[in-house]
């Protein structure tokens, strides 16, 4: 049955087919706008499964808005969304999460009075303890399942280099470490497609490089990535398929290679540094 | 003999002090009332003291603050009976203190003496030891109807302040007049507030012959205004609560011209009244300070009639210092000579002749009638 | 239909006069970003500051509103500059809940000085004037101009002077404010007492309108937060046009239920609104 | 004195599960409410009418009281969460005033400004002081149990959502954790605690009326949870117990002071407690007792 399906799957395979089981994510002609302003203005693509995706593009094009709207946080005017082939705009950011959709955040918004362990924790998915029944009676099932998370958790911080710091408050730590509580984090829930939002912004080119290692490992033990981010190495070094943003739409995709060499990618972007 | 040896016995009983208290709103919505009672309790143990006591014996007055509040006034008047260990609290000017504490008293033994009108506290159990100084409520509504009726309108309109009060005055009103014909329409409203135009407004929407301002003075202070600026031109008659000096103060004598006020007295020129305005050094007096004048008169006759300071013994003697066949008493001093003389006394308040039913309401209350005439009181 | 007018007419006085303190918290509230439920107290002090240059020292009512107005703002400078500033760094519901206590603080000093007994202005009592069935109060009047001439006055001193424009930009953005060279601790010494003066001469206005007594902030500062949210927090036209809606709801509803029930239906009515417009009506933040 | 001490530590009692509510609405999941004492209301209100009209036994009246706040917590949450916590502290603010003013005015109900009076006690099989003696420590008990249960929760993954939510609702969702849903099971408890504080304190005054409706008690209450450490359910308690020794302290200071009248002692008391308030919040911004915070050991390094 399982090969039915992949067989199925590979039948229709092309470039704006959601159904096909090469794309994890499809977004199809997305509008959003804020006070007057188009924020997102008929966006459409798609991110392919185990791979990484990036999206340039210059501020003001809509990236962020775009992760909000795919991301559950805001509403789009209009347009469809499908994960996993299944229509998810409207979906709340939580319900998403549970689909196993997870995103970050452009400007670290990390829980700053939970230590790093507890935010770490706070992302495990179906935590019994989380009832408030369970929480208030206690049973067993709580106990395994915390200390699983914990451990999961201790487990992570080994991997991101927070050991020292595990029971300190986030607050507390530097912006680089702030980065990666926040990739480490988006991990623990066991994502299929993460949403990371500038994960090296204002980091040093050291702990960059290292967030991009993370990355590809994370990409190679099966989880899709959609990244925003500036820094053009960075993106050049890790992305599979690079998606490039203007005035709210896709104005153009491809390989790292091929969007180099793009002329309207260059206009977009007269004046930065590619 | 007998007679030196009962004193022997009551000395022995009265070693130590005489403890009364009082719980009083000094801050809260009876803020405007609690700190005028609370000086002339003073006064008057200040004047029984100097005069040489009560058997040779100081009385020690304490006083709370009830915040007008009722966890305050618990708390009030828990320390008063265990800390100060008095025998009778006074004042209680709300329901809400009156109604939380009652209880406490009556389980402790200490009598209560209270201004509050709800009726449903002389309804407690409080095996007697509870009386109130102030005439019930309803008798105050009966008593403004019927002066509304011999003023021959056809209508009344009555605003009344959202207390305990407003229901069973309004009922008392509302069934004394209108089975004579006359009409009688009321509203209730939150005495809170600044702004009463609304109210003012639907008062003389209805054009009424008479106005009855049922409210207390802060509140009725602004209404008053609002209807004179209106230009009503009907009879106005207030509550005692309600027509006070504080209120043609705040009035102004412009205002305040020709409004009546119907209110509780023993009479205005009653001995005790008179008394007592010797004592304030004021010509008008409010019910709460005569009350307050015949709580604390009551209980230290009560006291000195008992040779005892407890307050069961202040229970038991409440009715007998107005024995009908006594010898009529107006102020705490001449009283005290002649229980001391072992006569019998008939004391008669400022506020009403003070004598009460079982349950601890007054008997009967007299009414008076007065109207402002240059911003002053005058019998109308 | 004549009622109804008469209920629009005086909705619309009410609503002047409930609008000179919202504006006085909201525009504490844009500087600082602080809820100062104060306020109520600095009301009772206005109305006694009037109360005191009116019938003590004999002045006229609008030299009574200015005192009231400097004494205000004064007292609140100096309350906050002791009791709140100290806190700041503690969150903004930190200095609210301080600010409770403080308004305690404030009240009993004023029933300290004054005692509990209800006072009178000098002012002498007109009858209303009478429009086709409309009843129209001159010291109504009077106290709605006050209330518009005091709200030009800010806006002008808020639009047009060099001080005024610095104050918009720290509530704009403080930071931004600050690299410009604008001392924010100042501008936010400037917004408290002008906020706590315009409460002082809603005291004082009040106060002719009714009479005195140190409860007379608590009264209306209900309606006051009412008119102040429903206008959108920090906001200035919308402080003046919560006031007008709170001040028409409460009259506007004595149509349709009891009057006891009014200071309850301005609530209401502000949680409703407040469904559609969580940020207020005119609230940006 | 020591009737007086029992009344004071009961209304201490009562208070402190107020403060135990609101630290769990504000301390731990960070949503502010004003509106504490019309939930404490109406769990008083609620537990008096069934015990009186129905004449079901006190104890189930005071779990009924609390279940219905309970209930009416999480009802009023769906319309609040959305607003931001200045408007949300306005807002709940009204809220109790309106739930005032409709104590005061449905009288076939609630019996208007006059209140309820001679609601029942429970039955101890004692009376008098003994009563006072043994209620108080009913009271001390069902603070002892609501406390630990508060504290289970706060240490549970349920408190770590709760904490999360406080400091980022959008990072929250993005966790996978439904917010309203917390939000609401929040309200519901700590709506069920005030409750119980409501229903306790109606059967043991045996009375209610819209007095309940102090402002005092709600800054009180407020005071206590700062003064104790907001978070910290020991804090709240401990507070609580420190802001009935100020505000009864000066009861006694009263006493001392000579030559003013009786509103200005009043209104000097008044002063002091809010002086005291001030002083003690500048000193102790962060409370006495900090948030408790969880220290995991490494399980490698364990082994």
């Amino acid at each position: 049955m399982a090969g039915m399906g992949a067989l199925a799957g590979k039948r229709v395979v092309g470039s704006d087919s959601w159904t096909s089981s090469e794309s994890i994510l499809t977004v199809r002609d997305l509008h959003c706008s804020f006070g007057g302003v188009k924020a997102v203005n008929g966006a459409s693509f798609s991110v392919q499964r185990g791979a990484i995706t990036g999206i340039i593009g210059p501020n003001g094009a809509g990236k962020t808005t775009l992760f909000n709207i795919i991301a559950g946080s805001v509403k789009p005017a209009r347009g469809a969304i499908f994960l996993e082939g299944r229509n998810v705009a409207g979906l709340r950011a939580d319900q998403l999460a549970a689909l196993g959709l997870t995103r970050t955040f452009q400007l670290a918004r990390s829980l700053g009075d939970l230590t790093v362990l507890e935010n770490f924790a706070l992302y495990a998915r179906d935590q019994p303890g989380e009832s408030l029944w369970r929480a208030l009676v206690g049973s067993q099932s709580v106990v395994a399942q915390e200390k699983a998370v914990l451990d999961q958790a201790w487990e992570l911080a080994r991997r991101l280099n927070l050991v020292r710091v595990a029971n300190d408050r986030v607050e507390t730590l530097s912006g680089g470490q702030k980065k990666l509580v926040e990739l480490g984090r988006a991990l623990l829930g066991e994502p299929s497609l993460l949403l990371l939002d500038e994960p090296i912004a204002g980091v040093n080119p050291t702990l960059g490089a290292e967030i991009g290692k993370h990355l590809l490992a994370i990409r190679d033990s099966g989880v899709s990535i959609l990244v925003i981010e500036h820094n053009m190495s960075f993106i050049g070094r890790i992305c599979d398929h690079v998606i490039v943003m203007g005035a709210g739409s896709v104005l153009a995709e491809g390989s790292f290679e091929e969007i180099r060499a793009n002329e309207a990618v260059q206009s977009a972007y007269l004046g930065m540094s590619a | 003999m007998t007679l030196a040896a009962s004193s022997g016995r009551a000395r022995a009983a009265m070693a130590g002090s005489i403890r009364i208290g009082a719980l009083l709103p000094l801050t809260g919505a009876g803020g405007p009332f609690g700190p005028s009672m609370a000086a002339l309790h003073k006064q008057i143990v200040d004047q029984v003291n100097a005069a040489g006591g009560i058997e040779g014996q100081r009385v020690e007055y304490s006083f709370e603050d009830d915040q007008t509040n009722p966890d305050a006034a618990v708390l009030g008047v828990r320390k008063l009976i265990d800390v100060n260990k008095v025998c009778a609290v006074m004042g209680l000017w709300s329901s809400g203190v009156a109604a939380p504490t009652l209880p406490i008293c009556a389980e402790n033994k200490v009598v209560m003496v209270a201004i509050a009108a709800s009726d449903s506290l002389a309804l407690q159990k409080h095996d007697g030891y509870f009386f109130r100084s102030n005439v019930d409520v309803g008798q105050q509504g009966e008593a403004i109807g019927n002066w509304a009726l011999k003023q021959g309108g056809k209508s009344l309109f009555g605003l009344l302040a959202q207390n305990p009060f407003s229901e069973p005055m309004r009922l008392g009103l509302v069934n004394t007049i209108q089975p004579k014909g006359m009409k009688a329409e009321t509203i209730v409203y939150d005495g809170r507030r600044t702004d009463f135009r609304a109210e003012v407004g639907q008062a003389l929407q209805a054009k009424p012959d008479i106005l009855f301002l049922g409210g207390y003075p802060q509140d009725s202070i602004i209404i008053m205004k609002e209807v004179f600026r209106a230009g009503y031109g009907g009879k106005i008659v207030g509550t005692g609560t309600c027509v006070t000096q504080q209120f043609l103060d705040g009035v102004g004598k412009q205002v305040s011209e020709g409004i009546y006020t119907v209110r509780p007295s023993s009479a205005v020129g009653s001995p005790a009244y008179k008394n007592l305005q010797k004592l304030t050094g004021k010509t008008d007096l409010d019910t709460n300070v005569c009350q307050s004048y015949d709580q604390i008169n009551l209980v230290l006759l009560a006291i000195a009639q008992a040779k005892q300071a407890t307050g069961t013994a202040v229970r038991d003697n409440m009715r007998k210092i107005g024995d009908p066949n006594g010898e009529k008493v107006d102020n705490v001093l001449d009283g005290l000579k002649l229980i001391a003389a072992g006569k019998s006394i008939n004391y008669e308040g400022a506020a009403s002749p003070c004598k009460f039913t079982p349950t601890g309401n007054l008997v009967s209350a007299i009414f008076e009638t007065l109207r402002v005439a240059d911003g002053k009181l005058t019998p109308g | 239909m004549l009622q109804v007018f008469q209920l629009l007419v005086n909705g619309v006085m009410a609503g002047a006069i409930l609008a000179v303190p919202a504006i006085g918290f909201n525009i504490v509230f844009a500087v600082l970003q602080i809820s100062n439920f104060s306020i109520a107290a600095l009301i009772a002090v206005g109305a006694y500051a009037g109360y005191t240059a009116n019938v003590l020292l004999g002045l006229p009512p609008l030299l009574a509103i200015l005192a009231a107005f400097l004494i205000s703002g004064a007292a609140g400078v100096a309350s906050d500059r002791l009791a709140l500033r100290p806190l700041r760094g503690y969150g903004a519901i930190a200095v609210a809940i301080a600010s409770l206590a403080l308004n305690m603080v404030l009240e009993n000093i004023v029933r300290f000085i004054f005692g509990n007994d209800v006072r009178s202005l000098d002012v002498p009592m007109m009858r209303d004037w009478i429009f086709e069935g409309i009843h129209v109060g001159p010291q109504a009047v009077f106290n709605f101009l006050v209330a518009i001439a005091a709200m030009v006055a800010l806006f002008s001193l808020l639009s047009f002077t060099t001080v005024g424009r610095a104050m918009r930009a720290v509530a704009d953005n403080p930071t931004l404010a600050n690299i410009k060279g604008i001392d924010p601790e100042k501008m936010a010494r400037l917004a408290v007492f002008l906020g706590m003066g315009m409460a002082g001469i809603a005291g004082v206005l009040l106060a002719l309108d009714t009479a005195v007594d140190p409860t007379i902030g608590m009264r209306v500062v209900l309606s006051v937060f009412a008119a102040a949210v429903l206008g959108g927090l920090g906001s200035i036209p919308g402080a003046v046009v919560g006031g007008l809606l709170i001040g028409l709801a409460e009259q506007l509803s004595t149509l349709v239920v009891p009057v006891a029930y009014s200071s309850a239906i301005g609530f209401a009515a502000i949680i409703l609104a407040l469904l559609l417009f969580p940020r207020g009506i005119l609230g940006d933040r | 004195m020591i009737s007086y001490l029992v009344a004071l530590l009961t209304f201490g009692a009562i208070y402190a599960l107020l403060a135990l509510g609101l630290n769990l609405m504000w301390g731990i999941a960070g949503m502010v409410n004003l509106g504490i004492l019309g939930y404490y209301a109406l769990g008083g209100y609620s537990s008096a009418l069934l015990t009186m009209h129905l004449g079901i036994p006190v104890w189930l009246g005071v779990i009924a009281g609390a279940l219905i706040t309970a209930l009416f917590g999480a009802a009023t949450c769906i319309g609040l969460v959305k607003l931001r916590d200045d408007y949300l502290a306005i807002v709940t603010l009204g809220f109790a005033e309106v739930m005032r003013n409709i104590a005061e005015n449905f009288v076939s109900l609630t019996n208007g400004t006059d209140g309820l009076a001679q609601i029942p006690r429970p039955r101890l099989g004692v009376t008098g002081s003994d009563f006072n003696v043994v209620y108080l420590v009913i009271c001390v008990m069902v603070v002892l149990v609501v406390l630990a249960a508060m504290e289970r929760l706060r240490a549970a993954p349920f408190g770590r959502v709760l904490r999360a939510l406080r400091a980022d609702p959008m990072v929250a969702a993005s966790a996978g954790k439904n917010v309203l849903g917390f939000q609401v099971r929040t309200l519901a408890v700590g709506g069920f605690v005030l409750g119980l504080g409501g229903a306790l304190y109606a059967h043991y005054l045996t009375y209610i009326s819209p007095e309940v409706f102090q402002p005092q008690l709600m800054i009180y209450v407020f005071l206590a949870l700062i003064l104790g450490g907001r978070g910290n359910n020991y804090g709240a308690v401990l507070g609580t117990v420190l802001v009935l020794a100020i505000v009864e302290g000066t009861r006694f200071l009263a006493d001392l002071v000579h030559g003013l009248d009786a509103v200005q002692i009043g209104a000097l008391r008044a002063f002091v407690i809010g002086v005291a308030f001030i002083v003690v919040l500048q000193k102790r911004p962060h409370g006495l007792l900090p948030e408790p915070r969880r220290i995991y050991t490494d399980p490698a390094a364990r082994s």
